[in-house]
């Protein structure tokens, strides 16, 4: 697929019901292309992301998800998430099925996935009240006899990541802090990348790392795609948005109002 | 200099960490001590944050734990992945901050739910790294504001265990584990031993020998303000 | 440990009967250190290394070797290792014990080892002799009931890499091709990197990753310590040399001879 | 143009690679085919090194296969373990070719040993990356040279399975699975049909359509020795 605009992408790739990750650890979260399935009215998603924040909170209270599987759902440095704190505690505007993990449990699923392996291995899971709450087992080691625990790859349908950059070809270079972006296209039967701008050549930076083009689906350019959270060498992190969205997501109605203005009546990238 | 209760247990937290020690933290303030310490008494101390940087010097304190200075200034920058699995799982961490929203006397820490998990009151962020920075790291410290709502007879849910919790700094004082659970310790400067029962939820033993924190210095003081030009939640 | 002589840091770190290995994808590879170890007579080692090439013919070959645990044990682009030959063929100089993997038997192991977890899982070892031969398992996914290959995590006494520099407190850098060397270095108990040069500060290199010196054991400067492998940016593969290993292996003599005047005879650094 | 029994292999071996196809790749006559390829009628296909190169695009062959142009000239460079679970094991390869000291009738390759394992005649490099390069692509391409030494009736060691094995090119024609085995399905110019069953360990079968190699064209020719500039074993 060559470079589309990201409705055309978020139209052809995203289905109702489809298991869908839109990832990024406070670095590069693709915001724009969870407003674009928010616009298209996507339903019964299942989301996976290990620390959901400010977008997914919007999907969550729009009614797009139906599951989320996670390990950190909060509002980084500032609180709660009170979309999905609503969802789960009341139901609003509809009930969401929670698959909880911690972040080495999702950090292995990931690679495990992008490995094209069934399960991934970790210390961990042991003890306390997650592992009777969550997807894991236990494994035994064949040639130790340790007990480690398993958890189930994540192979979402779509696979979303935000990057700084691609070429004409399509080939994605990414930088800065760089999250689990890379194992989740690769652990995605499909897959979106916005970027800031598609430049000729992709030039080499310190730290980045580079996606080729055949393993990328669409390419879609989306310049701040990103805001709130930030590019790394095009703009900074707006946390006064993140402490803003503390106030306009306590309440629904004003939660209605926001995203009716910034992203309902938004114009499609 | 007066100073606040946050900010006697961000000094008081960072007193502990030992000059090279390699500190995984949070943001918040487990940041701010693990920044103080290091533009103290501390100057090897190795900042860790899960989003991937290692050796972090941030100039300013992070809002969110994946912020762009924490990469710019990181001796290297990893995957999240590598991070759990070849640094945290590799047992590279010497000391792993931890909050929560409730505590125990055996250090357990809920982080997860108040109330029941399927109906929950309260829906928490969740365990994030905690339940693997608990088993994964040498000594954690637990930073946590002392009150009757935190320090509880039983957790609502248990995210994490306390075996390796070494230290519970609050804003009245310090526990550390005395024969089986935590005890107090320490009393901070202007508490008195019963405020600090009143706060907790189960029936708090004090050692033997406790003592008074030493006040915050003003050169303690001065390195943690000058941290504080961004927001600390 | 600080910055020491190689000598030294062989000396204390390396000792008779340790399992070590010497690793390097084609690039990078520790001649120096391998060639210092020769000089200081260790034996009974276990030589881990997924592509023994020329060097592990030479401390196979002057007999410091009682194991090797690899993948593929040839001369790159040029035929057979002739003393890891003899050795196997021949028992000369002495019996070799082989444990040998697929590359990514080995390369799971190395993760493994750097994740210390007991056992790496991957979809191999299905079929063929190999799995009669090595040290494999199959263990079954609790998820899906599918039938995994395991191997053992490589845990090395000490872990032996080259790079290209490193800064005056021990933090190691290096770029090009990256094979397993930070996995090597990760996944051993004590670790010794040599380096092309010490710089005051290490400036950002694209594609470089950074080893902080807390988990780096002993640094050693040994410039052109890759030689005849190579350093990225430093100096060429000597490929000439790798052709003209080829005749100076064939025979115990000729070998013996030039091992006397190229790497007994030398200085250590 | 005259042309050697290697040029006819790394030609006809080239022309089986789709544009834009994604080849996993060893050095020598692999290495060879593989960048003509992309320097012929495929500029889109993709160079992927088993040391961590992907797209690698070397302006001279590489003796080893993880010589600095092939860094130098990658669209990306990643980590041997990531190279194998990501890339080989993710299932992200079209095309893996594999070379050996001896072959069967089902494509099974022997690279480990002649003789005995524990008592080899001749110990052989060993497998690599062969046995998951057999399980992992869509199609294996196979270049050996023929002779009964190396297409045998029975292996000595099974170091890799024939089943992904789709074409095997030989210095005399090429063998492709017919009906459960591998069977003459080309001729090189000049080669007859009995040299080649001569050269074969097993009776060899002859698909009913043998065809006769069409000779290399000078501009294949011309693209493979501007390539040969360096060694290649």
């Amino acid at each position: 697929m060559p470079i589309v605009p990201l409705s055309d992408a978020i139209r052809e790739l995203v289905h109702d019901g489809d298991t869908v990750a839109l990832e990024g650890f406070t670095h590069l979260i693709p915001h724009a292309a969870g407003h674009e399935i928010i616009r298209q009215g996507r339903r019964d998603l299942t989301l996976i992301r290990m620390t959901p924040d400010v977008v997914y909170d919007q999907m969550i209270g729009m009614g797009c998800a139906r599951k989320l599987v996670f390990s950190w759902g909060g509002n980084p440095g500032v609180g709660s998430l009170h979309r999905l704190r609503d969802a789960v505690e009341n139901g609003w505007p509809g009930p969401l099925e929670l698959e909880e993990h911690s972040h080495a449990g999702m950090a292995a699923a990931w690679s495990a996935g992008a490995s094209n392996l069934p399960f991934g291995v970790l210390r961990g899971y042991e003890g306390g009240d997650l592992p009777a709450r969550t997807r894991v087992a236990r494994i035994t080691c064949p040639f130790t006899g340790e007990e480690l625990a398993a958890v189930p790859s994540h192979r979402p349908d779509v696979g979303i990541v935000h990057s700084q950059r691609a070429d004409r070809h399509g080939n994605v270079q990414l930088w800065g802090i760089l999250g689990v972006q890379k194992e989740c296209l690769l652990a995605s039967a499909r897959s979106i990348v916005t970027v800031e701008e598609i430049i000729d050549e992709l030039t080499p930076v310190a730290g980045a790392i580079v996606l080729p083009a055949w393993v990328v689906g669409a390419v879609c350019v989306v310049p701040r795609g990103a805001h709130p959270s930030y590019a790394h060498g095009y703009y900074d992190r707006d946390n006064d948005f993140y402490l803003a969205w503390d106030a306009i997501s306590r309440d629904r109605d004003a939660f209605r109002a926001w995203m009716d203005e910034h992203v309902l009546a938004a114009v499609p990238a | 200099m007066t100073y606040t209760a946050d900010e006697v247990m961000a000094v008081e937290a960072a007193r502990r960490i030992g000059d090279g020690a390699v500190c995984f933290v949070g943001i918040g303030l487990p940041s701010l001590a693990a920044n103080l310490a290091r533009r103290t008494h501390a100057p090897n101390s190795v900042l860790v944050y899960e989003s991937g940087t290692i050796g972090a010097k941030p100039y300013e304190l992070p809002l969110s734990i994946g912020d762009g200075e924490l990469a710019e200034t990181a001796d290297a920058v990893v995957t999240v992945p590598e991070m759990f699995a070849y640094w945290l799982q590799g047992g590279r961490i010497d000391v792993g901050f931890l909050g929560a929203a409730q505590i125990d006397r055996h250090g357990n820490l809920n982080s997860t739910v108040i109330g029941d998990y399927d109906r929950p009151a309260v829906r928490l962020p969740g365990g994030g790294g905690a339940p693997e920075i608990a088993l994964g790291v040498r000594d954690v410290f637990v930073m946590l504001r002392h009150s009757r709502r935190a320090f509880v007879e039983k957790l609502d849910f248990t995210t994490s265990l306390g075996d390796r919790v070494r230290v519970v700094v609050t804003d009245l004082g310090v526990l550390e584990p005395r024969d089986g659970e935590l005890a107090l310790t320490q009393l901070h400067p202007g508490v008195d031993p019963e405020q600090a029962c009143e706060a907790t939820g189960w029936d708090l033993r004090l050692a033997s020998d406790v003592r008074e924190t030493d006040p915050p210095s003003d050169e303690e003081l001065c390195a943690l303000r000058s941290l504080r030009t961004k927001g600390d939640a």
